[in-house]
Order: structure tokens, then C-alpha cells, then sequence
């Protein structure tokens, strides 16, 4: 897939909360390139004075018809802070589309899309394109309270949600490995949240005999396979996350 | 019409800009953005004689202005470059210049040998200086009777432009590259990267894997172009300047100081398409003064 | 309650932040923001045997992250501090070290000589690492025999506290401080400043009347973390750690990587309260953590 | 004087031109310090991935009642241009008051204060300060054109104005230092601008037999005569421009 440099003016920002805003984003001049669920761009940071590298953030929803991007953007550092902070009108800097993606199952069955804290943002893409194209997936979200479960509504747009939180406030309480959700057969779990969550998910996952697919964030500085600073330790061996990831079948990985 | 062509040796480049190894892959990964064919080179990731898988995860963190790097020289050797990566780029209409590392002089002169009869490859930079690795040739890098020892070596494996890449952790960079200089270097390439470390003070635990590695960026520059003076006044070769280049403004500076051709290498992460950004900001400069050949520039202060 | 206090050999400080020498002038520049009292102690600007006018200016540029100077040890000698600065600081309850330059041997034991009859000088801290003049000290401080030299003649000469300040400018910075622990330094302080150079490129000329001058701030950081960590397992006396310390994060850096104490330098040029700051980010982070003593944090890297 | 650090708000950005814009700041929870005129303050730039000290800004103008400090900052470089960016309801925090001022004269007499390019902003607060006092001012404004005569309708509140323009749109044409109004006697004259139109003026004082007091604007790090960096090689050797200046009679330099 062809990748570009592309300005995208801010349509909106969106705070979720303290810690997460919606970034609707739309590309100044150009349409929108072909992004595929589970990619992800890398942000320029240009109003930070501690902030050298770009920032690696999930693509959380695509609108072709409107020419909009969707960024789920996590308060994490002084990167992501001054992400924060733009306003509709400023411009920020995206490369995209990277990574590889969610491939579309050869057939029917069940699908349950897991995400934790922040990494609910690809699985609300790749929902809406399984719903697309005839699958009927259902969500697990989880999150430490009901004010941190992000874009509920937008999921329920498309099918069931599950959710988890950690204090009950909504859903089931407890973490999502608990939750009644993984009591059933699936054909496929797709699971993004931190490394916990997922590790926690692929073993559930396991004994459950369900195929995992997870989404990985490892650091990175490039993201286009040129400083292979993100590695994961595969069974192939070392590999790029940004380039031969971030998805990645439980099976290939270490863990 | 400005003339940007300059000579490392033999090499003749078509304009000075080159990227630094490690920093855009074998190329293709910016073929997207730019059109390879514009740039006076590019230099590709390190190679070593055999595979390497190189240092666990995590190899990176970011600092101010800049980044620490501990990839340790992953690469699937030299063998697999010639078979596998050669035929994809040896048909660029720029020079494909291939830097190698070694544990060993054998090491290096093995890798040498197998790339001294490539058509396309004109000229390797050798990576005496890589602060990643337990063997990755820093330890040569560091004395002048090491920097020697390689570079006589290898120039006698390797008949065409021999490029030696320098180490800043060192006392006198100069007396390094004189020593290189008097074996048949070619060229110097400088400043590979600083070694740095950082700490996670909330984890109580280093970032890198490593402990230690090795720092690039702009926050190196004002060394990088300290030592690139130092050392174009102590060597009668071509010096290959690199450490922090941003834009063409601070490629112009290198070459000011002494450079004459540059090397990019982390704004590659930041702006895939800098380099030829920076070859039009050089022709733009040069014609805003007035210069029509930037050799003019070089060295002049 | 967090216990701050931190010995560095006889000297006890209350706390482990100190100024870095010509960034905190006599102290007296900062006292309308914070109470000095409150620091560990701050070390006044180099002091030489005779008045220095410095160097010409511009003596300064910034750079990503950093800038470099080019001051040229600028003071008026120690007589002139002894007569005019000193008993204007020394009611103060925080210790005055003194940083202290030469250009010879010889000028280096008079200034100590005259300074250590001071009652409210417990320390000095010892220069061999300044790039800005040609006898600065930075001739000394690249060989462990010059550095052994000069410890050896002031150890004779100051009979408290005595810090030697190392370059960074070096091979190894740890073989230089074990030199000077061989001589009997008590501790040692790095780093100074990275030697760097930057050029306006439009003008086509150096920012720096010198040429070259020495970069401090963030961007050093990582080299300066590295060097401390070296050097904190290479000695057995105490490190006093600095280079691009801004905030109380980068502070509890320094100390996890072995140093003791640490300085903080460029940073009280962009927030004169920096310092009081820092002291209470690392009361607030030890609290957080549950570390009862910083000591037990210093070198668990 | 006791100096402060303090947050400002943004209450105005006057966008006078391409190049320039006035600033108008007001202290945040506290009433503006004592500021004298000549006096400069030491901006943080917040917002500038490439910006790592403070950038001196001489005082334009304060106005006491209104607790409102006046800032007129031209765009030099990526730290200016970050503070042009500032919009109402920014906060940038100053280290203020620094440096030495303009001393009133002892006896009345005629008094010309003159400005080029950008640095007519200290002129502005030390016209008013004279006319306060009794004084009254004349003011000489030079620049390349019409457009980058800043401020003018201010100063003709205060006094006559002199103008001179390299193009000739506005006032005479030349430079400054050819202006009628140096043909005169003055008792005093006042001068902030390039360093060559401060040479200039100087020497035309020098030969009218009047003295001189200029405000040089040094490269500086601290702004607090710690970092020595800011030296001019005076009559007394090397002395600090932050805290020995920014005014200097041009007896004591060795132009």
C-alpha cells in the first residue's frame, strides 16, 4: 500500500475525558488514502519543546465518504499531551498508512473484538468493515471505570458490546479475561489493550482453543522498517512491529 | 544552474547528500516519498559477515533533541544482501554504498572481499565505531593503532572508495582519522553516535536493553560539526560530515566546517522525504548567495 | 519525612542539589526568587589567580536543546572574591564551594592556597575541564597524567573537600577518575561541558568569537548519564553528577546512575527557580516510591 | 528593583504586520511589578519544538492601572515566531523587570528618543514616563517603509514625531541619521534600533556635540548576569548588557 506525507487539518477534537480526545482529522488538498483496519500513521508533534519523534497512534475510524480520519488519542507523555491540545484548524503532519492489518476471514463464524483502555481504538474500524462485508463480530471492551470504557456508543452502532471494568462501575467487574464473553467458543479473538491485558487474552485464548490476533505498540522511532528499534522477539526471530506488525497472530509471537 | 556534484575520492556524487546507514533501511522504505534517483547516495544498513539478530527489545528512547539507539547490527549478513537486496537496488541511478561492521579484521575483510566484485557498489563505508555492540568495532575505533589495523586491512580487500566511519567517543578525532588516513583511507565519515544512556527513574531501570547506546539527533550537532572541523583540517582526504542534519541549513553548516558531503540520518524518522528537501534547500541557498558550485563553501571556515 | 542529607566525603549536605559553577554567578543573582539557603550548596563561578576579562564576544549560541558558550573563565580573580564576593555569602546557611582554574600548576595551588584559610569554604571544586580557554584546565583534564598532576599539587594545597571537575572531551572519563582518586581527590564532578561548535551559515561565519565553546543543557544529558555511571562503578569516592539537568526527574537520573549529589547548570537560565523546584520533586517522588532515605536510590542502576 | 517570575495571560495579540505584533499581557493573579522604562523582560517560549532559552523583549509600554504590560515582538526566528502564534487566553511567563533604564533628566531641556525598525518599543513607555514628568519628548521613527513604522499613532499621543523611511513612503527618505530633526540641538538623545543605525545616530550626536544613551541587545542566556554571555566591551572591559545595561551613554562604549 502506498504510503504519503499528508497535512490533515483538525475538524475536531473530542475530549473524551482528562486523559483521551477523538481527533478527527481531515487531509488538507488530498483525499484520503486507502487505510486498512488495524494500520496505524505517525503524528509530527510540532507544538512540543520535549517532543523530538513522531508519535505511532491507531487508526480508530475511517470515513471515506467524508474524507475523515479518527485518531484516539491517549495523554501518555509530553507527545500526546500536545496532541491534546490542538484545536480544530490547526494542522498536523501524518505518514500513513502503516503497518500491516486485520485480514477478513475466509468465513462465517464468530468474532469477538477486544480492547482495552485505549486500544479499544482499531477494533471500532475493524468492526464497521467486518459489519461491511456480512460479519456479525461483538466487542469486549474493558477499562478501569465506566468513564474510561471510549466510544461505547459508536460500538453499539454496530454489535453487541461486552464490557468489563474494574471497579464494576459498568459491565462486569473485573478484568476482561474475566468477563462471561470468553466463556463462549469464537472463531477469532482480536485483541488490543497494554501488554498485560492482550498477554492475559492470548492465554484465555489458548485454553479456550480460539485463534488470537493482537495488536502490538512497541516503541518505535521510524515506523517504516529503516531503524528496526520496535522488534518484537518472534518466532522468526526478531521483526519489525511497524512493518511485519502491529497485528500479529498469537502463534508467531514469544510470549 | 548551480553545480552540486562533488568527489569523495573516485566517487563522483551528484550532489553531497547522503544518508547515514542504519537510518533508511536499503532504501525502498522511502521509495513511497522521494525518488532514490535524486540523491548523491545512500548508505545501507550495517552488514556484517554473517546473520545477526541483534540486541533484545527495547533498543530506543527518545531524549531531548535527539534519540538513543541499541539495535546492535541486526542484519541477515552479507550473503543475504548480495543474493537478496542487490538485484532489487542495483539498478538506481545513485550510488548504493554498503557500510560494514565486523567483530574481527577477518570479519571485515571477508564482507569486503565478497562485495569488492559488485558493479554497483563503488565504494563501503567501514564502521569502526558502532557503540552497540561488544564487537561491533568501537574497540577499534577508540585508539588510532585499532582505526589502523582495520583500514589497512580492508584496503587491501576492497580496491575501490574506502570510506572509514569515525567514533566521537574518543580524545582527539583527529589523530584517529590522520591514522586511518596514513592506511589508504579514501574518506572519513563522522560523527557516528555518541554513547549515551538514560534511565526510567519511575521504573528504577535503564531504557535500552543495553544500558548504553548510542545518541543521534540534533542535540549532537554542535560536537558533530566541532569534530568535523577538527578533523578536515588534520586530513588531506575528503570528510564526510553527519550528526544532526535537520535541513539544509544544517548541511551547509557541516559543509562549512569542513565536509564535503553529508550524510542524513535521524530525520529520516521524523520526515521521510527530508533528503530531497535538503538538496533543494542547498540549490536554493546557493542561488539566493549567489554561489555556483558548492565546493565553493566547503571548508571555509 | 524524607532524609535529603547527602555526604559528599566530609562534606554534609542538606540536600543534594547543587548549582553548576558559572551558571548560578555568587548566588546573590538568584536570592529575589529562591532562598539559597535551601539548597545543598552552590558553587560559584571559575575562579583564577588573576582578573580575566574572557573572552571577546559573542560567547554565546543556542543549539537544539543546548547551547554552547565560549565565557573564558570571566572574573575577577580570587583576591577580589576573597575581599568583595565572599563576605557578602558567607553568613549564608548552605555551603559556597568554589570552582577554581588555572593555567598553570603553579596558579591553581595559589588560588587554593589563598581560599582555604576561608572558614565558610569547606569545598572547592577543582577545574581541569574548561574548553573555552587555551590553558583552561581542558589540557590537564584529557590525560590521566595531567589530571593526576594538578590533584596532586591542590591536595597539597586544600585541606577540605576537594571535587575535581572532569571533561567529557575523552576516551575514557573513568580511567581520568581514577587518576584523580589516586591522588587524592575526594570527589569528582562531570561533566563539563561538551567541546561543540555551530556556524551561521548565512553569514558564514561562527556564532562563537572562539570558534568552538562548550555545549551544555538537556541535549548532553544522556552522554553525561553514561559517563557518571562509568565513572560511579570505576571510583570509590563519591560522583557529583550534572549535564542538562532539568527538572527533579533528570536529578533522580543522575543518582540512580551513582552520583551522589548533582549540579544544576543551564537550567537556572530558563527558570531562575529551578533549583527549589527540584529539591521538592525529589521529596515528592521519594515520598510517592516510599524511599525513606534518597540515599538508598544513588547507583541502583 | 526585586524581579519576579510570573505567568501572564494573553490578552491581545495585535497583529501590526507580517513581521510584528504587539502583545499585551497582563499578570495572572498578581498586580504587574515596578517596571521602568528601558527595562526588558525574559519571555519562555513555550510552544517552539526548536526554542531552548528565553528570548529578551524590551518593555513597549505599561500601563499600571490596567495592570497590562506591553510586549512588541518582531519574528527573528523560531522563538519569536512561536510567541506571534500566542493567542488571548495563552498564558507566557516572564522573569521581569530586568536591566538598568532610562534615568529622567536632571533639568528640562529637549529631549529626542530615537527608534528604528522594532526598536521604537522602549521608546514608547519612556516618552510617556517624560511627558509624566513634566518632559517633552520628541520622537524620531526610522524604517525601511511606511508599513514598518509601528505604533505611530501612540507616539503622536506623547509628542512630535520625526519620521523617516528608506522608500520614502512615510516622512522623509533616507536614513534616520540623515533626518532634519538631527540638525537640531538636543540635549539628550535616545536610542534603540540595529546596531548600525545606534553606531549612526551616535556618531551624528558625537559631532552635534550631544550626548547619547543607547539600548544594546546583546545575544544573552540568563538575563541575570550569571551566565556572562551578553559581555560589551565598555570602557570598564567587558561588562553584562542584562544587568549593566540594556542603556548605555555612548561615552562609556568603545564604538
Amino acid at each position: 500500500m502506498k504510503k504519503f506525507i499528508l497535512d490533515f487539518e483538525v475538524v475536531e477534537n473530542r475530549r473524551l475525558h482528562d486523559l483521551y480526545s477523538l481527533l478527527i482529522l481531515s487531509p488538507i488538498g488530498h483525499d484520503l488514502p486507502d487505510i486498512r483496519p488495524g494500520q496505524f500513521v505517525q503524528v509530527a508533534v510540532d507544538n512540543s519543546k520535549t517532543t523530538f519523534l513522531r508519535r505511532p497512534i491507531s487508526v480508530n475510524y475511517v470515513d471515506k465518504s467524508d474524507n475523515m480520519l479518527w485518531l484516539l488519542v491517549r495523554k501518555a507523555g509530553d507527545g500526546t499531551s500536545a496532541l491534546l491540545q490542538k484545536s480544530p484548524g490547526d494542522t498536523v503532519n501524518l505518514v500513513l498508512p502503516l503497518g500491516n492489518y486485520f485480514k477478513l476471514p475466509a468465513n462465517c463464524g464468530k468474532f469477538l473484538l477486544a480492547g482495552g483502555g485505549v486500544g479499544v481504538a482499531p477494533m471500532l474500524y475493524w468492526g464497521k468493515v467486518l459489519r461491511e462485508n456480512g460479519f456479525n463480530p461483538e466487542f469486549l471492551l474493558g477499562a478501569r471505570s465506566a468513564k474510561d470504557i471510549l466510544e461505547l456508543e459508536e460500538f453499539e452502532k454496530i454489535g453487541p458490546v461486552h464490557i468489563s471494568t474494574e471497579d464494576g462501575s459498568l459491565g462486569e467487574k473485573g478484568l476482561v479475561t474475566l468477563n462471561s464473553a470468553l466463556e463462549q467458543t469464537w472463531d477469532m479473538i482480536y485483541c488490543c489493550g497494554p501488554a498485560p491485558m492482550m498477554k492475559a487474552v492470548a492465554n484465555v485464548a489458548k485454553k479456550i482453543g480460539t485463534e488470537c490476533e493482537v495488536s502490538l505498540e512497541n516503541m518505535m522511532a521510524c515506523g517504516l522498517g529503516a531503524c528496526l528499534c520496535c522488534v518484537e522477539n518472534t518466532v522468526k526471530g526478531n521483526v519489525c512491529v511497524c512493518t511485519e506488525g502491529p497485528i500479529f497472530n498469537t502463534r508467531e509471537l514469544t510470549w | 544552474m548551480v553545480n552540486l556534484n562533488v568527489n569523495i575520492a573516485n566517487l563522483q556524487l551528484k550532489n553531497p547528500v547522503l544518508t547515514a546507514s542504519g537510518t533508511f533501511g536499503y532504501g525502498e522504505e522511502f521509495s513511497d516519498f522521494i525518488d532514490l534517483n535524486r540523491l548523491g547516495g545512500f548508505i545501507v544498513k550495517g552488514t556484517t559477515l554473517n546473520h545477526r539478530e541483534g540486541n533484545p527489545y527495547p533498543r530506543m528512547a527518545e531524549t531531548p533533541s535527539g534519540m538513543l539507539n541499541a539495535v546492535g547490527l541486526q542484519n541477515k549478513g552479507v550473503d543475504y544482501f548480495i543474493d537478496n537486496i542487490y538485484p532489487r537496488i542495483k539498478h538506481l541511478d545513485t550510488h548504493v554504498i554498503v557500510n560494514v561492521s565486523g567483530a574481527t579484521i577477518d570479519d571485515y575483510v571477508a564482507v569486503c572481499e565478497k562485495l569488492a566484485p559488485l558493479d554497483k557498489i563503488n565504494a563501503i563505508e567501514v564502521n569502526i565505531s558502532c557503540p552497540n555492540v561488544k564487537q561491533g568495532g568501537m574497540a577499534f575505533g577508540t585508539t588510532c593503532s585499532g582505526a589502523a589495523e582495520v583500514t589497512k586491512a580492508v584496503r587491501r580487500a576492497f580496491p575501490k572508495t574506502l570510506i572509514v566511519k569515525l567514533s566521537p567517543n574518543v580524545t582527539s578525532i583527529a589523530d584517529i582519522a590522520k591514522a586511518v588516513e596514513a592506511e589508504g583511507a579514501d574518506s572519513v565519515s563522522l560523527i557516528n553516535t555518541l554513547l549515551g544512556m538514560a534511565i526510567d527513574v519511575e521504573r528504577r531501570r535503564p531504557y535500552l536493553s543495553t544500558v548504553t547506546g548510542g545518541l543521534s539527533g540534533p542535540a549532537v550537532r554542535p560536537v558533530a560539526v566541532r569534530m568535523v572541523w577538527q578533523t578536515a583540517h588534520a586530513v588531506n582526504i575528503p570528510v564526510i560530515g553527519l550528526g544532526g542534519i535537520m535541513n539544509g541549513r544544517d548541511a551547509l553548516e557541516f559543509m562549512m566546517a569542513g565536509a564535503s558531503a553529508v550524510e542524513v540520518g535521524t530525520a529520516n524518522f521524523i520526515d521521510p522525504a527530508i533528503t530531497v528537501k535538503i538538496i533543494d534547500e542547498i540549490t536554493e541557498y546557493c542561488e539566493r548567495h549567489g554561489i555556483s558550485d558548492i565546493n565553493e563553501i566547503v571548508g571555509i571556515i
